[in-house]
């Protein structure tokens, strides 16, 4: 009863950030109700006990989305045209139809957390939610199906990251870009607002120091290479935010970004050739202990989410760079 | 333990309703820098008091450090949040509704 | 059934919401932000099923014993991940074809391609 | 109490997000949004109290983190620019 009251007012919020983002026109508000959709989804995600994901959602949906979108307004127009009839109501009755069609289905699936559905009573449930004490030996079972049971697909995810942040570097990285851009109006931010440069110096040691928390806590609570990842580069965002992309990219420069982005991805793999050449299968972290298979996972898994922060980190600067890189139109030149 | 959770109780009700002030006065408040104060009284006190209040309830000192991290977070975050967003209005031609202005109608 | 069966639902409406921002809007900024939508809400849906009764946070500890599923959990965090790095190269794409078409409206490039085609 | 508090703050974010809605300046919307994200992490702080999972404040304390962040994200991007404040340049093309 009284989670119900809260799933409600949850879902309430969801639907109306929903609608709204589906009618608004400004596409700025838009960016932003976005990210409020996010945050909302969080919670959410934390009332399923899916902490680990809430805990991803609102550094990535909340966050990383956000200023990506609104980096991509700030190079195209901001507002678009409203929709022509001719357009909205086939597309509104697809949706009807095959809305209708998903609920239709959806009356086959088993009570909203009953616990003799089919997930809980699977003997891998049991398997990951009994066994991983004693043979992965770490309490978040989030991070050892994650890092270990799956690591598989855990690379592969990785090298997506990474090859979305080489797409994105080559799409927008280098090249005379057409200036698109006004030029810059008013100074940069931080030389109008002391009180925000006196803050962010402040707090940026703190972020960076919180998110390394986050990547070797991830073991015993929710955190874990992704998290860490997005939340460093959220720090370098802010600096790069407050004190002007040049400044950001004397910090981190573009080649150390690249080769760090591989790195991660490197040291990913790395783990798996190492373990092969132990004799074990590819990402088979017992063998790294020598004869302790407990320690070997304890030191594959702490490598393999070091090499997925390193790789998400960088990859998440390199976006940010890439988009501020062409919307700031050369910053150089305009921030005098 | 009870006078405790008492005084966990007040703070956290104490800190809804300053919370609940600053979203109404968010709402109905006339401009944009009237409805400055209302978000602060949000941020500061009504944060601060739920967090003193959830404080009191905690057991292990983990939680405690967490619970001052995000106080201490807030603190500093939200009042830098809000004076750059007022001055940004300020620059970008938006004048406060003051006293003078309304006698001047 | 509406009971046990609404966070579905409302998943549901949600995807079928970013469905219609897909499908109806020519801005392909805004498309893309309605690609986004539905995608948390597949999060919402997955999320939604891994979860059991009276169950907690997959992290053991001794004073629980009843423990949502974490597949779906892992599933969805590296899709969360995943999600971000594809919406910036499609971010990334639309940016590009501003540039070269000085517009970000569907329609509208693609009208300028039909009239270049129709003048060679 | 933990849940009459959450019902509260729920209660106090719809009236943020309608005031998000409603704008009218796009300093409105910002300043909504960025309490609308205190709020959030409210309840997140609240809802660890409530369940016994207090390593849900990590979350918590992101949160407090992502909206900073994105609110100056916000104003930096507002203040370079031809977009957002449709009050001033509506239509706001190159």
């Amino acid at each position: 009863m009284s989670t119900l009251l809260i799933d409600i007012a949850l879902f309430t919020i969801l639907t109306v950030i929903g609608l709204a983002i589906a009618r608004i026109r400004q596409l700025f508000a838009v960016a932003m109700l976005s990210g409020l959709f996010s945050l909302t989804c969080a919670c959410i995600f934390v009332l399923q006990d899916a902490v680990d994901v809430a805990f991803t959602e609102a550094a990535v949906g909340a966050g990383m989305t956000t200023v990506l979108f609104l980096g991509a307004l700030a190079l195209t127009r901001s507002r678009e045209e409203s929709t022509p009839r001719s357009r909205s109501l086939p597309a509104m009755l697809a949706a009807l139809a095959t809305g209708a069609l998903l609920i239709y289905a959806s009356l086959d699936l088993p009570g909203f957390a009953a616990a003799d559905a089919p997930v809980h009573r699977h003997p891998l449930t049991a398997r990951y939610l009994q066994d991983s004490p004693s043979e992965i030996g770490i309490p978040n079972v989030v991070t050892s199906v994650l890092a270990s049971y799956r690591g598989y697909d855990t690379f592969g995810e990785v090298v997506v990251v990474f090859t979305a942040g080489i797409a994105v570097l080559m799409l927008l990285g280098r090249g005379a870009a057409t200036s698109v851009s006004a030029p810059a109006r008013v100074q940069p931010l931080h030389q109008q607002n002391r009180v925000l440069r006196v803050v962010a110096k402040l707090l940026i040691p703190f972020i960076l120091l919180f998110a390394l928390y986050v990547q070797f806590h991830g073991d015993y609570g929710p955190g874990g290479g992704f998290q860490a990842g997005v939340i460093f580069a959220s720090g370098l965002i802010l600096y790069a935010l407050v004190f002007g992309l040049d400044a950001a990219r004397a910090v981190a420069p573009l080649a150390v970004l690249r080769g760090l982005a591989s790195l991660g991805v490197l040291l990913y793999g790395g783990v798996g050739v190492a373990t092969l050449l132990l004799g074990g299968a590819f990402l088979e972290y017992g063998r790294l202990g020598g004869g302790d298979a407990l320690a070997g996972q304890h030191l594959g898994i702490l490598l393999v989410e070091l090499g997925v922060g390193i790789c998400v980190t960088a990859a998440m600067i390199l976006l940010f760079f890439s988009f501020a890189g062409r919307g700031a139109g050369r910053p150089g030149k305009t921030d005098e | 333990m009870t006078l405790l959770h008492l005084a966990s109780d007040l703070l956290l009700g104490a800190g809804v309703l300053l919370v609940l002030t600053g979203a109404v006065g968010l709402h109905r408040l006339p401009e944009f820098f009237t409805r400055t104060h209302a978000a602060s009284i949000t941020d500061s006190a009504g944060a601060g008091l739920m967090l003193a209040g959830m404080l009191l309830r905690v057991e292990d000192g983990g939680t405690a450090v967490r619970l001052l991290l995000i106080l201490l977070f807030l603190l500093f975050t939200s009042p830098t949040a809000s004076h750059a967003l007022a001055q940004a209005a300020l620059q970008d031609g938006m004048t406060p509704l003051s006293g003078a202005r309304e006698r001047a109608r | 059934m509406i009971v046990t069966h609404y966070n579905y639902w409302i998943a549901m409406v949600l995807m079928m919401i970013g469905l219609y921002v897909v499908m109806s809007h020519a801005n392909l900024v805004k498309k893309l932000i309605g690609l986004n939508v539905f995608q948390v809400a597949v999060f919402l849906l997955y999320i939604s099923l891994g979860k059991i009764e009276n169950g907690t946070a997959p992290i053991l500890d001794a004073a629980f014993t009843t423990y949502s599923h974490p597949l779906p959990h892992v599933l969805i965090l590296t899709a969360i991940v995943v999600g971000v790095a594809t919406t910036a190269v499609g971010l990334a794409l639309a940016v590009r074809i501003h540039e070269a078409y000085g517009t970000i409206s569907e329609d509208e490039a693609l009208q300028r391609d039909q009239q270049e085609r129709d003048a060679a | 109490m933990l849940l009459a508090a959450t019902l509260g703050l729920l209660v106090a974010m719809l009236l943020a997000l309608a005031r998000a809605l409603m704008g009218p300046s796009l300093y409105d919307r910002i300043l909504a949004v960025n309490s609308f994200g205190t709020k959030t992490v409210l309840v997140i702080a609240v809802i660890g109290c409530l369940t016994g999972r207090p390593d849900v404040l990590d979350i918590a304390l992101t949160y407090a983190l992502i909206n900073f962040i994105g609110t100056v994200a916000v104003l930096k991007l507002s203040h370079y620019g031809e977009f957002g404040a449709s009050s001033r340049r509506s239509g706001g093309d190159l």
